[in-house]
C-alpha cells in the first residue's frame, strides 16, 4: 500500500469478509442500502470484555482501598492491603490483555507515542500507564509496611495511594467513555450513563472480590458488614442506572441486539438476574446484620460475574448494533 | 454555461511536455488533469458529483492499481444491482453504490423509464470514499497518532505507526476505516497522499471518465459545487440536487454534531440513507468530556459513600 | 506483514531508535499540534509517489476498446511500475475507464503465460517447450497442411491459387503493422483465404 | 461497415469522438455507450454541460447509459428499423428535413429506374428477388439509365440473372461518365428517391412503431421532436451506435436507416453531427483498414474472387474501378500494393503478379469457418488474441471444431478457453468429448502487450496512434510482429528450393525488415513506412495517396494510410500536439487520421452549396474565395481548390474520376458525389432499410408478409438448429451484451483481480414480471436454453428489464453478458452457447442481440420441475 510506511500486498488475497450472496429474500426490504452496514463494527472481542472487567475492578479496588485507608481504622487495614494488591494485580493483567488484542502487538509502545485528549483510548492508555505505575508503588509500599510493620511505609502507601485512587476512578469508568465515544449506536446513545454504569459495576465487582479476599474468621466480620452495605448501595445504584440505560435504548429503538441470542441470555440472566440476586443477598445480610453463610460468597461471585457479563453484553450487543443500518441511521437523524 | 465542471484542456499547462518522448513523469501533472497545482498548506478534497456518475467503477480499479490493494475473494456476485464490492473496506477505498429506483414506491409503472432527468436518474450510482472530515472521528480517536492530518489537510493512517488497536473503526461516523487482518493495520483512502506530494491528482479523480470525481482545493470545490447545484436545479430541472457534506447547504446534511465540512463531499439527488450515508452523524469525541465527568462523579459518589460507611463503621466497637 | 505482526521484523536496536524518532510526546511538549506535525511519522516525511522512481516513461495506447485512450507507461529497469492515463491525449485527457485502469494489472499479472506450452495429440497435459522449437514445428505444420490442400484452379479452370486447409482468426487486438504482416504473409505469401478477425463479432 | 460505406462512401465513423461535445442532441442507439465506451461518453456529457444537449438512449435494456439520458426509449430487441423508419416518416411527413442540404448533398432528387418496385408493392420484398438463390438482382434499383457502383468494397453492381449482356452492363456502368444522374429538383417525381422514400416509410406511423417495437408512442414522438428540434442550420444531432446494431441479421440496414435520418436532417459532415461507430477492440478499425478479413485487401480493395469477373488483372480492374469519383484511382492502389508485396518480381508484363493473390470462393468469415472446422475441411488454425470458445457463436460447435483440428496455434496473454477446451470445456465435463480422443496438437505461445512492443493502433474514429515499447516482454512473450516475421523467415527457408509456381508468391514476398536486439525484433517503423508507401525502387516516402501511381513506380501497403509516414524521420502517429482551448479542437497535430489526416469526414457539407458556413455556430470548413481554397478547422475532405460553383465540363465527356463531380458533391467516394438516401448498389438486402423480424422472433412480422431478411445467411443443419417463429418452447427474447467491467471474450479482465471482483460471475437479467411468473428471485440458479444448448446462470431480477406489448402480445426480454467462461477469477457459463450461426447478408455478422430462448429456475444437472 502506499499509505506511508506500508507495503504492497499481493493480488488475490482475501482480506475482509464479503457479505457474500445473501439471497434477496433474506435481505431486509427497508430503506437501507440492501441492508448492508452503514458503519463498521469494532473488532474487539472477549479479551477486551475481560479487560473492561478486570481494569474496572482494579480501579475501583484502588479507590475503595484508599478511602478505607483514609477514613477507616485499624480493622480495615486488611481490606486496604488487599485492595492495593488487587489493584496491582489488575494493572499487571490489563496491558497483557490489551496488547494481545492489538493487531500489531509488537507496536504496543505506540500507545504512549502521543497524548490525545480527544481520544478516550489515549486517555485510557495514559491512565492505565499511570495507574499501573502508581498501583505498583502503592502496593510496594503497602507490602513493605506489611512485612516490616513500619509506619513510614504505610504513610508512603497512603500518599501514593491518593493519585493511584484518582487513576483508579478513571480506570473504573473510562471504558464506558471509550465505548460511548464511538459511532456505534448502542454505545453512543448513552454517553453519560455508560461510564456511570461501568463505574458502579466496577465498584460492585471490586467489593465482591475484596469480600472474597478478606480473611475468614470473626476479626474480619465488621469489615465484611461494611462491604455488604457498600455492595447494597452500589447495587441499588447500578440497578437504577441500568434501568435508565435500557429505557434509553428502548426509547430510541436501539435495543434490538439485546433481544437476540446469545446476548439476550447474557443480559437477562447474567446482568439483570445476577445483579438482582446479589443485591437481595446483600440486602438480607445488611438488614439481618449477619452473614447468610455460603450465600455471602455466592453473592460476591454473582456480583463479579454479572459485572463481567455486563461488559460482554454491552460490547457484543454494540457490535451488532453497528452493523444494523436502521439503528445507525436512526441514531444519525436530525 | 459557467459551471466549470470540465477542466479546460490546456496542453501548455503542466511542465516537461513536448514531443511524445517523456524524460520522466510530468511535473505538476495535476495542473493538466485537474487544473490544480498541489501545494502544502492548502485544504484539498473531492467533490463527487453523482449526477455525472456512470457507475463504471474506474475509481475503484484506479485506486486499487495505484495503491496495490488486493481484490477480495471469493468472486461471487451479490445480486445487489451491479454492486459487487458492497462497502468501503481496508482494501477497497473507493466503492460505487448502485440503487435502482425505476419504480417509485407504490407505483406500478417504471416512472422514470421514459423521461429521465437531465442527468443521472432511475439508477443511482455513487462513488463513496473516506470523507476526510474537517473534524475526523477516526483521527481524534487514534491513540497512537498513526492517524494524522497531513500538510494537505487530509486524514491519513500512517501504516508505520499504526498498531491495529482498531479504535478508529467504530469511531468513524461513516463506516469507512477498517482493519486489514493480513497486515494488522487500519487502512482507508489517503487521498493519495504520496501522489499529492509529487504534484499528481489522486488516482480515482484522475481516472474518472466523466468528471464525477473532482479533486481540488476545498474552497474551489465548494464554489464549483454550489454553482453545479444551482445549475442542476435551475438550468437542468434537477430539483432534488443538493450538497451532502457542506455546512450551511441544505441543512448541512452529513456535517452535523461537530464534524464540520466533509472534505470529500457529494452532490446527491436522494436522501443520504439511500446511498448508505447518515443524514446527521456526530463527532464521537464530543462524548469524551461528558462521559469522563460522569464517570468521575460516579466514582466520587462511590468514594463518599465508602468514606461515610468506613468512618461510621469505625466508631463501632 | 506477518513477521512485523509478531515483532520479529527488525532488530531491537533499530526498532527502539525508530520508536524514539517517531515519538510525538517531546514534539508535543515543544508545542506541535497533536493532530498534525507532532503525529507525523518518518514514513510520511519520506513518502514520495512511486512514479518518481521511473527511469523511463513511454507513451502508449490503451489495449482494450477502440476509443484510443492515451496511456503513460512508467518503468524502472525492465519493470513496469505504473500505467496511467496520458493527460496530453485529447481523447481521454488523463482519464481511463475501469478496464484501462486495470492495464497494469493485466500486464503485471501472476497468471500471465511466459513460456510456450505444448499439448501433443491425445495428450492430457501441457508440456513446456522452447520457443524456437515451437516456431519450427509451426512452420512445418503450415507447410505440410498447405502443400496438402493447395488449389491452383477450380472447375472451369478459374485460377484461385489458394489453400482452404488453414485458417487465421484474430487481429482486432493487434497493431496495424501486425495485421499487415499477417495479411501479407498468409494471403499474399501462402494463399490463405480463411483470414478473419473480431470485426464481425 | 458496408452500411456507412453505401451511404456516404467510407465505412468508418464519420466524426471524431471529441466532436460529440459540439452536439445539441445525441442519440445512442444500438450501443450502451456509458458502459462500453465510457471515455467517449465523457464527450456526450460535455455536450449536455456545454450546450444543454439532449441525450437519448434507445435500447431494450435500461442501462448505465439510460441512467444518464434525458430520454430513454425502451424497444424490443431487433425492432430498431421499425423505430428508425418511424423517425424517417416523421421527418418526411412533417417536412422537417433540411431542404437545402438534402437537395444538394443527397440523391433525394435522383430519378430511379422504372422497374423499381418497393416493399409496399411486394409485401416486404423489393423487385429483383430471386427466391431460388435467396438473393436480389439489383438491376431495377438503379438510377434511370445508369448504374452507379457502391463506394464501399462491393464495387460491382450485382446484376444476377437480369438478362443484360456484359456489353449492355458496361454501357450502363459508363453512362455516368457522360451525364449526371437525372434529377427532379422539385422532388415531386413519383420515381425520385425522395418520393420513393416517402412511400416506403409511409406505413411506419407512430402507432405501428409502438405495435412493432413496444416503445410507447409518446416516447417515440418525444425522440422525434428532440431530433428535429436539434437539427438544421444552427443545431446538429449526432448518432452513436455499436454492436447493438451490427449484431443482427438486419444490422447493416439499421445503420443505413440512421444514415438516412442523419442525411435528411443535414447532420453529416458537420460539427456536432455525424454517425459515430463505437468499436470494441483496440485496433478493430485498423484490422479492417489493413484487413485480417477474407474479403478485403488493405485500403478496402476487393479480395479477388473466383465468383466474380476477376480472372485476370484487367478483368479485376474493369470490374472494380469506379468510372467516377475518387475510386476511379483504384488501379493505382492495387498496383502499389502488389509492388509492396512482391517487389521486383512484380512487373507490368506479369500483371504485377496479380495471379499470386489467392481468390476467394465464397463466404470465408468466422461463421462458416466455425462449421468448416467442425466439418474437417480446415486442418490448422492460427488464433491471434481471439477467444472463439467464448466469443464465437454456437460455441459447442466452435469447441468441437477446435477439437477436430489437426493443429492449433494460440497466441495469448493467458490460457484462454480456446486453449484449454480439450480438458476443461463443458463438452469434456459432460463427456461429449474425451481428452484422450481429441487429436488437436496445440501450441500455446505467450504474447506481448503494448508497452512491451511498439506499433500503431487505429481507434474507432480512424486515429492512428503509436505506442512505445517501454520494457521487454517477459520470458518467451513476443509480439505478433516478431512471430509472423520469423514464421515468414522459416517458411521462406522451407520453400527455398521449391520451383513449383504455387510457391513463387511466398518466395518472392518482400520480407526484408531489419531487426533489433538479441531477440531480433523486427523494426516496426519499417513496416509502417511500407504501409505508408514509397517510391520504387528508390524508397522515398510518399506524403499523400494522390501521388501513388499505377505504373509500378510506387509501392504502398495500404493506400488510405499514405501520409502516416510522409517523410524520413517523421512518424506522424507519434505527433503529440493537441489543440488548446482557443484552438480549432480538431487536434490536427495529435497523431494521424486516415484519410490524409482529415478528422471530420465529408466536411465539405459543413458549408452551404455556396461554400459559406451554414451558421456561425456550426462553422467548420468554408470556401475562402481570395485564397481560392477550402479553409477552416480541418483538412478538407474534398479537392482543396475546387470552388463551390465548379461544374463538370460534360462537353468533354467521358469524364472520369473527380472530373465528373461538381463543387457541391461532398461525398467524393460515391460515383455521384452524394449521400445515398437510396442505395442503388452495394447492399444485398435492399436499397432501403425495411423492418424484418430477427431470425428467431416470438412474433410474425407485423409490417409485412416477409418475416425476416430475405437475403439472410443461414446454415440450417443439425448442429445449428433455429427456432420457429413464436416457438412456444422458446418464448422469451434474449439479448447478449458487454459490461463495463469486462472486455469481450473476457481474457483481459477475468484474469485481472481488480476487474474480476467487480463483476465476478455471469448472470441473467430478467424483469420482476417474468421473475414472478417463473418463481425466480435474485440469486436463484437458472437454466437458459436454446436449441443449440443450455447453460446455467444466476438470476438478477431487475426493474431495468421490462416486458413490452408487441402486436398484442406481452414479450418478455432477458439479457446476459457474454464475457464469461471457465478460466480466470470471474467465471460463468458461456452465453454464446445459446447463439446460432446466422448472418447478415452483407457483413456475415451473427445475431447475438436478438434471438429466442427458454428460462427455468433450477440447476443444469437437475431435470425441470413438473408443472
Amino acid at each position: 500500500m502506499t499509505d506511508p510506511g506500508g507495503e504492497r500486498a499481493p493480488y488475490g488475497r482475501r482480506t475482509v469478509a464479503t457479505l457474500g450472496d445473501v439471497p434477496a429474500a433474506q435481505r431486509p426490504a427497508t430503506s437501507t442500502y440492501y441492508g448492508l452496514p452503514a458503519l463498521k463494527p469494532s473488532d474487539w472481542g472477549w479479551l477486551i470484555a475481560v479487560y473492561f472487567f478486570i481494569g474496572g475492578m482494579a480501579g475501583a479496588a484502588q479507590v475503595i482501598a484508599q478511602v478505607a485507608d483514609l477514613a477507616g481504622r485499624k480493622a480495615d487495614r486488611p481490606l486496604v492491603a488487599r485492595g492495593r494488591y488487587l489493584a496491582l494485580a489488575g494493572s499487571l493483567v490489563s496491558p497483557v490483555l490489551l496488547i494481545a488484542d492489538l493487531h500489531t502487538p509488537s507496536r504496543w509502545y505506540n500507545m504512549l507515542r502521543i497524548v490525545r485528549l480527544t481520544s478516550a483510548m489515549s486517555i485510557g492508555s495514559w491512565t492505565l500507564f499511570s495507574f499501573g505505575t502508581l498501583s505498583g508503588l502503592a502496593a510496594t509500599a503497602q507490602a513493605l509496611a506489611d512485612l516490616h510493620r513500619a509506619p513510614v511505609w504505610r504513610t508512603v502507601a497512603r500518599i501514593v495511594g491518593t493519585p493511584a485512587a484518582v487513576a483508579g476512578a478513571l480506570m473504573a469508568t473510562y471504558t464506558g467513555v471509550l465505548l460511548a465515544a464511538t459511532s456505534t449506536p448502542l454505545w453512543a446513545s448513552v454517553p453519560r450513563l455508560l461510564p456511570t454504569l461501568f463505574g458502579l459495576s466496577s465498584t460492585s465487582a471490586a467489593l465482591g472480590a475484596l469480600s472474597l479476599l478478606l480473611p475468614h474468621g470473626r476479626s474480619a466480620q465488621p469489615v465484611r458488614r461494611r462491604l455488604d452495605l457498600l455492595s447494597l448501595l452500589s447495587g441499588l445504584a447500578e440497578v437504577a442506572v441500568l434501568r435508565q440505560v435500557e429505557s434509553a435504548w428502548r426509547r430510541r429503538a436501539l435495543a434490538e441486539p439485546l433481544d437476540q441470542r446469545p446476548v439476550q441470555l447474557g443480559f437477562r440472566v447474567g446482568v439483570r438476574a445476577g445483579t438482582a440476586a446479589s443485591l437481595v443477598i446483600h440486602a438480607l445480610q445488611v438488614l439481618g446484620g449477619r452473614s447468610l453463610g455460603p450465600l455471602g460468597p455466592a453473592a460476591s461471585l454473582m456480583a463479579l460475574a454479572s459485572s463481567f457479563i455486563l461488559r460482554a453484553v454491552v460490547l457484543f450487543a454494540g457490535k451488532r448494533s453497528a452493523v444494523r443500518p436502521e439503528d445507525a441511521f436512526r441514531m444519525a437523524r436530525t | 454555461m459557467s459551471t466549470p465542471v470540465w477542466p479546460e484542456f490546456v496542453p501548455e499547462r503542466g511542465r516537461a511536455l513536448g514531443s511524445d518522448a517523456l524524460s520522466g513523469p510530468i511535473i505538476d501533472e495535476a495542473e493538466l488533469t485537474a487544473g490544480v497545482r498541489v501545494e502544502a498548506g492548502q485544504t484539498y478534497g473531492f467533490l463527487t458529483d453523482t449526477t455525472l456518475c456512470i457507475g463504471c467503477k474506474a475509481c475503484e480499479v484506479a485506486c486499487k492499481e495505484w495503491n496495490a490493494l488486493p481484490a477480495e475473494e471469493p468472486f461471487v456476485m451479490t445480486g445487489n444491482s451491479y454492486d459487487n464490492t458492497s462497502q468501503l473496506s481496508a482494501t477497497t477505498w473507493r466503492h460505487v453504490a448502485f440503487v435502482e429506483k425505476l419504480v417509485q414506491a407504490g407505483a406500478h409503472e417504471r416512472a422514470s423509464a421514459t423521461h429521465g432527468s437531465a442527468f443521472q436518474s432511475g439508477w443511482l450510482m455513487m462513488s463513496d470514499v473516506c470523507k476526510h472530515c474537517t473534524h475526523a472521528g477516526c483521527l481524534e480517536a487514534c491513540p497512537t497518532g498513526a492517524l494524522f492530518r497531513t500538510e494537505f489537510d487530509t486524514v491519513v493512517v500512517q501504516a508505520d505507526i499504526c498498531n491495529g488497536c482498531g479504535y478508529c473503526v467504530p469511531a468513524c461516523p461513516f463506516g469507512v476505516v477498517a482493519l486489514d487482518s493480513n497486515d494488522g493495520k487500519a487502512h482507508k483512502c489517503t487521498l493519495c497522499y504520496d501522489r499529492l506530494k509529487g504534484g499528481f491528482e489522486p488516482a480515482c479523480a484522475k481516472a474518472c471518465p466523466t468528471n464525477s470525481i473532482q479533486f481540488g482545493p476545498l474552497p474551489d470545490l465548494h464554489a464549483r459545487a454550489n454553482e453545479r447545484v444551482a445549475s442542476l436545479r435551475q438550468r437542468h430541472g434537477v430539483a432534488d440536487a443538493y450538497l451532502y457534506g457542506v455546512q450551511g447547504a441544505d441543512g448541512g446534511q452529513g456535517t452535523t454534531g461537530g464534524i464540520g465540512d466533509l472534505q470529500a463531499f457529494f452532490v446527491l439527488t436522494d436522501q443520504p440513507e439511500v446511498y448508505n450515508l447518515p443524514s446527521a452523524p456526530s463527532l464521537p469525541s464530543r462524548r469524551v468530556r461528558p462521559g469522563l465527568l460522569a464517570g468521575l462523579a460516579t466514582m466520587a459518589g462511590v468514594a463518599i459513600a465508602a468514606a461515610v460507611v468506613f468512618a461510621a463503621g469505625s466508631e463501632r466497637p | 506483514m506477518p513477521t512485523e505482526k509478531h515483532g520479529v521484523g527488525r532488530p531491537l536496536g533499530e526498532r527502539v531508535r525508530g520508536a524514539l524518532r517517531d515519538w510525538s510526546v517531546p514534539r508535543q511538549v515543544r508545542g506541535q499540534d497533536a493532530e498534525r506535525a507532532a503525529a507525523e511519522s518518518e514514513g510520511s516525511r519520506r513518502l514520495r509517489p512511486r512514479l518518481e522512481e521511473a527511469d523511463r516513461v513511454g507513451t502508449s495506447i490503451c489495449p482494450y476498446c477502440a476509443v484510443g485512450c492515451g496511456q503513460l507507461v512508467y518503468a524502472r529497469g525492465n519493470q513496469v511500475i505504473a500505467i496511467e492515463g496520458d493527460p496530453r491525449n485529447p481523447i481521454n485527457q488523463g482519464t481511463l475507464c475501469p478496464k484501462g485502469s486495470a492495464t497494469f494489472g493485466w500486464m503485471q499479472n501472476p497468471n500471465r503465460l511466459t513460456t510456450v506450452k505444448y499439448r501433443a495429440p491425445f495428450s492430457d497435459h501441457w508440456e513446456e517447450r522452447p520457443l524456437t522449437w515451437a516456431m519450427e514445428q509451426i512452420a512445418q505444420r503450415i507447410k505440410k497442411t498447405r502443400d496438402a490442400t493447395f488449389v491452383k484452379t477450380i472447375e472451369d479452370g478459374v485460377p484461385v491459387n489458394h489453400t482452404t486447409g488453414i485458417a487465421e482468426l484474430g487481429g482486432a487486438t493487434l497493431d496495424n503493422e501486425e495485421n499487415y504482416l499477417i495479411k501479407k504473409l498468409l494471403a499474399g505469401g501462402l494463399g490463405m483465404i480463411w483470414i478473419e478477425n473480431q470485426a464481425r463479432i | 461497415m458496408p452500411s456507412l460505406g453505401a451511404s456516404f462512401g467510407r465505412g468508418a465513423a464519420t466524426t471524431p469522438q471529441w466532436d460529440l461535445a459540439n452536439a445539441d442532441c445525441i442519440v445512442v442507439m444500438g450501443s450502451n455507450m456509458a458502459e462500453n465506451h465510457p471515455i467517449a461518453f465523457r464527450f456526450a456529457l460535455q455536450a449536455k454541460e456545454k450546450n444543454g444537449a439532449t441525450l437519448i438512449h434507445v435500447d431494450p435494456r435500461f442501462t448505465r447509459t439510460s441512467a444518464l439520458a434525458d430520454l430513454y426509449a425502451p424497444v424490443r430487441a431487433g425492432s430498431d428499423i421499425a423505430f428508425l423508419g418511424g423517425i424517417i416518416r416523421y421527418i418526411l411527413e412533417g417536412d422537417h428535413y433540411f431542404k437545402e442540404y438534402v437537395l444538394n448533398y443527397s440523391n433525394a432528387a435522383t430519378i430511379l429506374e422504372e422497374g423499381y418496385q418497393d416493399t409496399e408493392d411486394l409485401d416486404g420484398l423489393f423487385s429483383g428477388f430471386v427466391s431460388s438463390e435467396k438473393a436480389y438482382d439489383g438491376t431495377t434499383w438503379q438510377y434511370r439509365g445508369m448504374d452507379v457502383p457502391a463506394a464501399f468494397s462491393e464495387h460491382f453492381t450485382h446484376h444476377g440473372d437480369s438478362g443484360l449482356s456484359p456489353d449492355e452492363q458496361n454501357v450502363r456502368a459508363k453512362e455516368i461518365q457522360h451525364r449526371p444522374p437525372t434529377t427532379d429538383p422539385t422532388l415531386q417525381d413519383p420515381r425520385c428517391v425522395f418520393q420513393v422514400l416517402k412511400r416506403h416509410y409511409a406505413r411506419y406511423t407512430p402507432e405501428e412503431v409502438e405495435r412493432v417495437s413496444g416503445c410507447p408512442r409518446e416516447t417515440f414522438l418525444a425522440v422525434c421532436e428532440a431530433l428535429v428540434r436539434n437539427s438544421g442550420r444552427e443545431r446538429t444531432t449526432a448518432w452513436c451506435y455499436a454492436v447493438g446494431w451490427t449484431h443482427h441479421t438486419t444490422g447493416v440496414q439499421m445503420i443505413r436507416a440512421a444514415a438516412i435520418v442523419q442525411t435528411l436532417l443535414g447532420n453529416i459532415g458537420r460539427p456536432g453531427g455525424g454517425i459515430l461507430a463505437l468499436r470494441g477492440h483496440a485496433s478493430i478499425q485498423g484490422s479492417t483498414d489493413i484487413p485480417t478479413l477474407y474479403n478485403l485487401l488493405p485500403g478496402y480493395l476487393t479480395q479477388p474472387s473466383a465468383q466474380k469477373r476477376h480472372a485476370t488483372l484487367a478483368e479485376y480492374l474493369a470490374a472494380e474501378t469506379a468510372p467516377t469519383g475518387w475510386w476511379h484511382n483504384y488501379p493505382k492502389y492495387v498496383v502499389s500494393l502488389l509492388r509492396a508485396w512482391y517487389g521486383d518480381a512484380a512487373a507490368e508484363t506479369n500483371d504485377w503478379r496479380y495471379d499470386w493473390l489467392p481468390k476467394i470462393v465464397g463466404d470465408h468469415s468466422q461463421l462458416p469457418m466455425t462449421l468448416a472446422m467442425q466439418d474437417g475441411s480446415i486442418k490448422g488454425l492460427l488464433l491471434m488474441g481471439q477467444n472463439p470458445a467464448v466469443g464465437g457463436h454456437n460455441t459447442p460447435v466452435v469447441r468441437k471444431g477446435l477439437a477436430n483440428l489437426e493443429w492449433l496455434v494460440v497466441r495469448e496473454v493467458f490460457e484462454s478457453e480456446s486453449a484449454s477446451f480439450w480438458y476443461r470445456s463443458p463438452e469434456v465435463e459432460r463427456g461429449e468429448l474425451r481428452t484422450r480422443d481429441i487429436g488437436t496438437e496445440i501450441f500455446l505461445l505467450p504474447a506481448a502487450l503494448p508497452g512491451e512492443k511498439e506499433g500503431t493502433f487505429t481507434n474507432t474514429h480512424r486515429l492512428i496512434q503509436w505506442h512505445d515499447q517501454v520494457v521487454d516482454p517477459p520470458g518467451d512473450c513476443r509480439s505478433e510482429t516478431w512471430f509472423f516475421y520469423h514464421l515468414g523467415k522459416r517458411l521462406k527457408a522451407l520453400y527455398e528450393d521449391s520451383t513449383d509456381p504455387r510457391d513463387a508468391a511466398l518466395r518472392h514476398l518482400t520480407w526484408d525488415y531489419p531487426t533489433k536486439g538479441q531477440r531480433e525484433e523486427p523494426d516496426v517503423e519499417t513496416i509502417l513506412r511500407e504501409i505508408n508507401g514509397y517510391t520504387w525502387p528508390g524508397r522515398h516516402q510518399i506524403a499523400d495517396f494522390k501521388d501513388l501511381k499505377d505504373d509500378g513506380s510506387t509501392a504502398a501497403g495500404c493506400w488510405i494510410y499514405t501520409g502516416v509516414f510522409p517523410e524520413d524521420g517523421h512518424n506522424t502517429t507519434r505527433d503529440r500536439v493537441a489543440d488548446g482551448p482557443e484552438g480549432p479542437g480538431s487536434h490536427l497535430g495529435w497523431a494521424f487520421a486516415w484519410p490524409s489526416n482529415r478528422r471530420l469526414m465529408y466536411n465539405r457539407a459543413s458549408a452551404d452549396p455556396a461554400g459559406k458556413p451554414w451558421s456561425e455556430r456550426k462553422r467548420y470548413l468554408w470556401w475562402d474565395a481570395r485564397a481560392a481554397r477550402w479553409v477552416g478547422k480541418d483538412n478538407p475532405d474534398f479537392p482543396a481548390d475546387r470552388p463551390p460553383d465548379f461544374e463538370p465540363d460534360w462537353t468533354r465527356a467521358p469524364l472520369t474520376g473527380m472530373d465528373a463531380h461538381d463543387g457541391r458533391s461532398p461525398f467524393m467516394m460515391a460515383g455521384d458525389g452524394k449521400a445515398w438516401l437510396f442505395a442503388p448498389s452495394g447492399l444485398k438486402d435492399g436499397p432501403l432499410p425495411t423492418h424484418y423480424e430477427p431470425k428467431e422472433s416470438p412474433v410474425r412480422n407485423p409490417l409485412y408478409g416477409q418475416q425476416d431478411n430475405p437475403a439472410i445467411k443461414t446454415w440450417d443443419r443439425p448442429d445449428n438448429p433455429y427456432h420457429a417463429i413464436g416457438d412456444p418452447a422458446y418464448p422469451y427474447v434474449i439479448t447478449t451484451y458487454r459490461l463495463t467491467e469486462h472486455h469481450a471474450g473476457g481474457i483481459p479482465t477475468r484474469f485481472v483481480p481488480t476487474t474480476a471482483e467487480l463483476q465476478p460471475e455471469g448472470f441473467l437479467e430478467l424483469s420482476p414480471e417474468l421473475g414472478a411468473q417463473l418463481g425466480i428471485t435474485t440469486g436463484d440458479p437458472v437454466v437458459v436454453s436454446t436449441a443449440r444448448g443450455s447453460i446455467e446462470s444466476k438470476a438478477l431480477v431487475t426493474d431495468r428489464m421490462q416486458p413490452l406489448q408487441v402486436a398484442g402480445h406481452t414479450v418478455h426480454q432477458v439479457g446476459m453478458p457474454w464475457h464469461f467462461g471457465w478460466q480466470g477469477y470471474a467465471t460463468g457459463d458461456v452465453a454464446n452457447t445459446l447463439t446460432s450461426i446466422v448472418g447478415d447478408p452483407n457483413s456475415s455478422i451473427h445475431e447475438g442481440k436478438a434471438f429466442t430462448c427458454n428460462v427455468r429456475k433450477g440447476r443444469l444437472d437437475q431435470a425441470p420441475a413438473q408443472s
